[in-house]
């Protein structure tokens, strides 16, 4: 398979207080072409940030080093204009709150055709007619008039169908989806997941899903890498992941979801909380939290193979696997 | 939309009975005798009760504030003490020359404040957004009647380009307006900051940038046409604060305006004058804010289509 | 153990619409249009359903936060609704509440200890130089250090502050506490911290627990009996295992097909509704799901289904059942 | 002009964080000079208003026999009078000194008393809503319709140009910003979980009000209120300007800027010393406003 996108070793630094943090920390994953890699872990663990610094969206006093690399070509060191045409071009964005992702002032189609007229050189009306075409693609009845109507005369539903349909406007070859469905209601959700399978599946896109639910994970992707506290823990090929979790943040993670079949247990929490990015101790960064915590954790691991194209961060794999890189 | 109009109407309904009744109330608060000042200090007690009877003094509270409520409605606002003249009259000839340089102060404030709002914001934490936000700040603090005596003193007196005061043309807007326009542009620059900088932490603004637009397309577009609804909501009420401030502009730069008519009715104890200019002025006051009320209903669609 | 605790008769609540000039009322906004529940003592009976199905003004018109507008709600007898403002006040000691929100549901002004001892000053509870002793006593029942009283919220994290949200629910001893969304807002590591909390109190302390949510596992995770909401109105109730491996309406089908489930490999007929849901303030005719229901008929749009017992205990508002 | 509609837009409520100010004593001097410079300036303000006998070189009141030239205009400012002489032949600097205690006693009174009546009506209007929340609301509306200056004026003059009359007229008119503040303040917090905890609980109106609503509102208030101190001056120096405020021989900043107004053109220090130490007053309330505003702001608090 084709590698789309390729990201090697994002580091990023917020400055909080003068001093600047990682939030996120040498993160390396790749998406190929038609495949959807989902980005799972809690909130904070610097997911949502990772997708930003992809995309270069992050705010300014934020230090971005590593390489994102995306058809041969370095993001993080394109010119701004260069950027802007991959933006919303070749690699567009889906938010989670579609209530406020969407500009309360501009029709819904004149927010639409906005990419369409800045990347496709349409003109106005023609921009329109193809938005009418987009908002029938994702499933939005009544397209002719909710194309002049205004975001908040839809429903929840409705505008994350519409961030879809911005997102789809110039075929893109990424799409990058923000906890796409965390805001909306759960019948609403399968619609949306629905929707969305179907879209990449038919444009062959590369899709990078961002979420916290790994019931999502499991249904939309095909390879999971797990972030905690700024880092990958885990990644690997969906099944893999699902039936041999190897890190012990992925396996506490599984179990203290409850079940929605099967016999009633006590949950088994994962104890404590996660660690503030002021004070990041060295070593794992689980460590504080891991039941199988040893001296070696608090030097920093490396990530290892523990099956094929399956790695962990963890010192419990360190003699089993091979040094990765 | 229409019953959002229709309830803003009724509520400014309700705020100009208001306004009548306190002004109203207001007459009876001034100690001078009407009665008395008409006919003059010489007049024999029997005259002065006759006038009093004439005017209808002598009947109950309410039965005069309908009697008052009554004229109002013909446009009759009662006749001078001091000048026995119709207080309409007076009036009307004195709103051509307030209402021109009223615009002129807030066309000042305008081209003053509505510029440096969208520079502050676009270099927000920079040494250039302090500068114009310290500028601005002191701007709000200067008192008119000082700045206009200043600039008087400077522009009309040292380096003689201008009037020194007295009401007219272009010529004599230039320094009033100036001098509005400085200290009250500062909070047009302060909210539209405000405003804008609130407008760019919004995720549409994130969506905008995610389809590729240019920092250029995002501000116009996306932030500055949000910015601007706070800023059409104060740009009325505004007005309004420059009706009721009127009097110290004019009186600095000696404008023959409704201010000055007030101004002189309140040393007289002047009263159906004083109240005349009072009750126009809400009254004025209260038409902008509605009439803002309107162009806001027009321009954001979460208020025109619900 | 079927002591009936709570007894909620045809509780409505309609929240006016006003439009127009004198802001006269043109419609309502049903948001909990005639439910009827029982909870045991000792159990815990949850209440699930989507935003808008009324679960939560359910909950808080329950304890008059949000004063019903018709319907009667019984505590161990008591016409709850029918008291005045001395009677309520010692009604609040029985039933208590925990919300969402854990970043909103602290007083930022206070600190914990503060915080804690606020519900024993406005009942007069305990010799106020004890106070501070059952302070530290309900900190360590919610698995918090004493030391933590001399704090602010905003220096702890949501779970934390959870917890706390849960020991001042206890503070004034309660027999019935509304879980209103309680881990909703929290990430999955905490909320099973959470959720094995209040397990352990329920047990020590025979709480009886309605529990509010819209996460399905959750809900059947701490339920012995769950309650399904549509649009205001009831749609299923069934002992929790009852109800998700047989569900019978089919709302409850498609709701509980729609959750995605972590693994891969689970093969499921996923019913995906079609549509929105309708507005509270004019929900459709006859079954209010009818116009997103995969099965419907016409009698469905016409004739609103009647709540009948279906097997011991299980309950159900459709004609197709 | 009263406190405008940009205020208020500014003190959208939010919830106080309280600044980790144990941490880093100091670090508040660098990231809040507004704060620091404004602070200073009002404390200068206090301290020549308090010791105004002290520092003031002559009686502010006195006319002196060299006070005037030849030809009857005022003297400019030398080593006896340091800001000059007005055209009565009294010393500016002493007379702006004294017109320190006007100005200070008129903001900060009519503030009280905005303050107080704005907050009462604030709370119980967004608290209660229903019916006593139009009626409030009318009020307001009604009360910030009216040409706020003229209506002081009328008012002085109803009652007569004094301090007192002057401070009680701006106190009982300016309210109408501060009770919207508070309102929109109440109306949001209302709704905050931890009111609605309270009110399970079983505390009394009174007690959510003024021991839990009031404490989480007062932070814009406080902003707000320092503005306003700098609002009332200015209304205060207008008032005096007209002749409708404090009346002369008493020593105010506006009284003098009109008597100056007659005298610029020969003699500008008349002029410039009044009108410079009103600016210098009304800025260190608006600095410190906003300072304090930066300070509560809980993105500069998290920051």
């Amino acid at each position: 398979m084709e590698k789309v996108l390729e990201v090697r070793d994002l580091t990023i630094e917020f400055l909080i207080e003068e001093r600047y943090h990682q939030a996120v920390q040498g993160v390396s994953f790749e998406i190929g072409e038609g495949e959807t890699l989902g980005l799972v872990g809690e909130s904070g663990c610097g997911k949502s940030v990772t997708s930003l610094a992809l995309m270069r969206l992050l705010p300014v006093h934020t230090k971005v080093s590593g390489q994102v690399r995306f058809r041969g070509e370095d993001l993080l060191t394109v010119g701004e204009p260069k950027m802007r045409q991959i933006r919303g071009n070749e690699i567009s964005m889906i938010f989670q709150e579609p209530m406020t992702s969407l500009n309360p002032v501009h029709r819904i189609g004149t927010q639409i055709s906005e990419s369409l007229i800045l990347h496709r050189n349409l003109s106005a009306s023609k921009a329109r007619a193809q938005s009418i075409e987009l908002l029938k693609l994702v499933g939005i009845p009544r397209a002719e008039q909710i194309v002049d109507e205004y975001p908040h005369q839809l429903s929840g539903g409705m505008r994350q169908r519409v961030m879809i349909a911005m997102a789809m406007a110039c075929q893109p070859t990424v799409l990058i989806a923000d906890e796409p469905t965390t805001a909306l209601d759960v019948t609403i959700q399968a619609q949306i997941l629905d929707l969305m399978r179907n879209l990449t599946a038919q444009n062959r896109m590369s899709t990078l899903l961002i979420t916290h639910d790994l019931g999502v994970v499991a249904e939309m992707c095909d390879r999971v890498a797990v972030m905690y506290a700024g880092q990958i823990v885990e990644q690997g090929p969906v099944r893999e992941i699902f039936r041999h979790p190897s890190h012990p943040y992925t396996i506490g993670l599984m179990n203290c979801i409850p079940k929605i079949a099967g016999e009633r247990t006590r949950l088994v929490p994962i104890e404590g909380n996660v660690p503030s990015l002021q004070n990041m101790g060295t070593g794992c960064r689980f460590a504080p939290r891991c039941p199988q915590a040893m001296e070696v954790c608090k030097n920093e691991p490396q990530e290892y193979d523990v099956g094929t194209g399956h790695k962990s961060r963890c010192w419990l794999h360190a003699e089993a696997g091979v040094t990765s890189r | 939309m229409y019953a959002y109009l229709v309830r803003r109407i009724s509520g400014a309904i309700v705020v100009l009975f208001g306004i009548s009744i306190i002004t109203f109330l207001l007459v009876y608060a001034v100690p001078a005798d009407p009665a008395r000042m008409i006919v003059g200090p010489k007049a024999p007690a029997a005259v002065v009760a006759a006038v009093r009877a004439q005017l209808g003094l002598n009947l109950p509270l309410p039965v005069q504030y309908i009697d008052y409520m009554g004229r109002l409605f013909h446009g009759n606002l009662g006749t001078s003490y001091i000048y026995s003249l119709p207080v309409t009259k007076m009036i009307l000839q004195r709103i051509g020359p307030t209402a021109w340089l009223a615009l002129w102060c807030w066309v000042a404030e305008l081209v003053i404040g509505i510029p440096l709002g969208i520079y502050t914001a676009r270099h927000a934490r920079h040494k250039r957004d302090y500068i114009v936000s310290g500028i601005a700040l002191v701007g709000i603090s200067l008192p008119v009647f000082w700045l206009g005596l200043v600039l008087l003193y400077w522009f009309g007196f040292e380096i003689p380009i201008f009037p020194l005061g007295g009401s007219g043309g272009i010529q004599y807007v230039i320094l009033p307006g100036l001098t509005y326009g400085i200290t009250g542009a500062a909070y047009y620059t302060r909210l539209l900051k405000s405003s804008m900088l609130e407008v760019m932490g919004q995720d549409y603004v994130r969506t905008a940038r995610a389809k590729g637009a240019s920092e250029r397309r995002v501000t116009w577009r996306h932030v500055v046409r949000n910015a601007l609804l706070p800023v059409v909501t104060f740009g009325g009420i505004d007005i309004g604060y420059l009706l009721t401030g009127v009097v110290l502009i004019e009186a600095t730069f000696n404008w023959n305006g409704l201010g000055m008519l007030a101004y002189t009715a309140i040393q007289n104890d002047d009263v159906p004058v004083i109240m005349g200019t009072v009750m126009l002025i809400a009254v004025g006051v209260v038409m902008f804010t509605l009439l803002v009320d309107i162009i806001y209903a027009a321009i954001d669609p979460r208020i025109r289509y619900d | 153990m079927t002591e009936a605790l709570l007894k909620v008769q045809d509780l409505v609540k309609y929240f006016p619409i006003h439009r127009g000039v004198f802001q006269h009322t043109v419609g309502h906004v049903k948001a909990v249009d005639g439910i009827s529940f029982t909870v045991n003592r000792g159990e815990t009976l949850g209440v699930v359903g989507e935003s808008g199905c009324g679960k939560s003004t359910m909950g808080r018109s329950v304890l008059r936060l949000i004063e019903p507008t018709r319907g009667r709600v019984e505590f161990e007898g008591k016409d709850v609704l029918a008291l005045n403002k001395q009677g309520m006040r010692i009604m609040r000691r029985e039933m208590q509440i925990v919300f969402q929100d854990p970043y909103a549901s602290l007083n930022p002004r206070f600190t914990i200890g503060q915080t804690l001892l606020e519900p024993m000053k406005i009942h007069h509870l305990h010799n106020p130089r004890e106070r501070l002793q059952h302070v530290y006593r309900l900190l360590d029942r919610v698995g918090l250090a004493a030391e933590y009283a001399r704090r602010f919220p905003h220096e702890f994290s949501g779970g934390q502050r959870q917890r706390v949200g849960i020991a001042r629910a206890l503070a004034v001893d309660p027999k019935l506490v509304i879980l209103d969304e309680p881990v909703a807002a929290l990430d999955v590591s905490v909320q099973s911290q959470v959720l094995n909390l209040l397990e352990d109190l329920q047990n020590e302390l025979n709480l009886t627990f309605v529990f509010i949510a819209h996460d399905l596992s959750v809900v059947r995770h701490i339920s012995d009996r769950v309650l399904v909401l549509y649009l205001g109105r009831m749609a299923e109730i069934a002992d929790s295992e009852e109800l998700f491996t047989h569900p019978l309406h089919p709302y409850t089908k498609a709701l509980l097909s729609a959750i995605p489930v972590p693994d891969p490999d689970a093969k499921r007929e996923r019913i995906i509704l079609q549509g929105d849901l309708p507005s509270p303030a004019n929900p459709p005719s006859g079954c209010p799901f009818h116009t997103r229901c995969p099965v419907a008929v016409d009698k469905c749009r016409q004739e609103v289904p009647v709540w009948r017992e279906v097997q011991s205990g299980h309950h159900v508002a459709c004609h197709l059942v | 002009m009263s406190l405008s509609e940009s205020d208020i837009k500014q003190y959208q409520p939010f919830t106080p964080v309280p600044v980790n100010s144990k941490k880093r004593p100091f670090r508040s001097l660098r990231e809040f000079p507004m704060l620091y410079v404004g602070g200073f300036l009002v404390l200068l303000l206090i301290v020549v208003a308090l010791f105004a006998p002290l520092l003031a070189p002559h009686n502010p009141d006195a006319v002196f026999q060299n006070g005037l030239n030849a030809n009857g205009t005022p003297i400019a400012p030398n080593g006896e009078f340091p800001f000059g002489t007005d055209s009565n032949g009294r010393d500016i600097l002493s007379r702006v000194i004294y017109g320190s205690r006007v100005s200070l006693t008129v903001g900060v009174v009519s503030t009280v008393i905005n303050l107080f009546i704005g907050v009462v009506v604030g709370l119980l209007s967004g608290y209660f809503g229903k019916w006593v929340d139009t009626v409030l609301m009318r009020a307001v509306d009604t009360i910030l319709a009216f040409p706020f200056l003229l209506f002081a004026m009328a008012l002085v003059a109803v009652l007569g140009p004094s301090l007192w009359n002057v401070l009680f007229a701006i106190g009982i008119l300016g309210w109408g910003t501060m009770a919207r503040v508070v309102r929109g303040q109440v109306l949001s917090l209302k709704e905050f979980d931890y009111v609605q905890a309270e009110r399970a609980l079983g505390a009394s109106h009174a007690r959510i009000m003024f021991r839990i609503i009031l404490p989480n509102a007062i932070g814009p208030v406080i902003v707000l209120a320092t503005l306003n101190v700098g609002m009332n001056m200015l209304t205060e120096a207008g008032l005096s300007f007209l002749g409708i405020g404090i009346q002369p021989p008493q020593a105010s900043w506006g009284n003098m800027i009109q008597q100056g107004m007659n005298t610029y053109a020969f003699a500008p220090w008349t002029l410039w010393f009044p009108g410079l130490a009103l600016v210098v007053a009304v800025l260190g309330f608006n600095m410190m406003g906003d300072g304090l505003r930066d300070l509560l702001d809980p993105h500069n608090a998290t920051r």
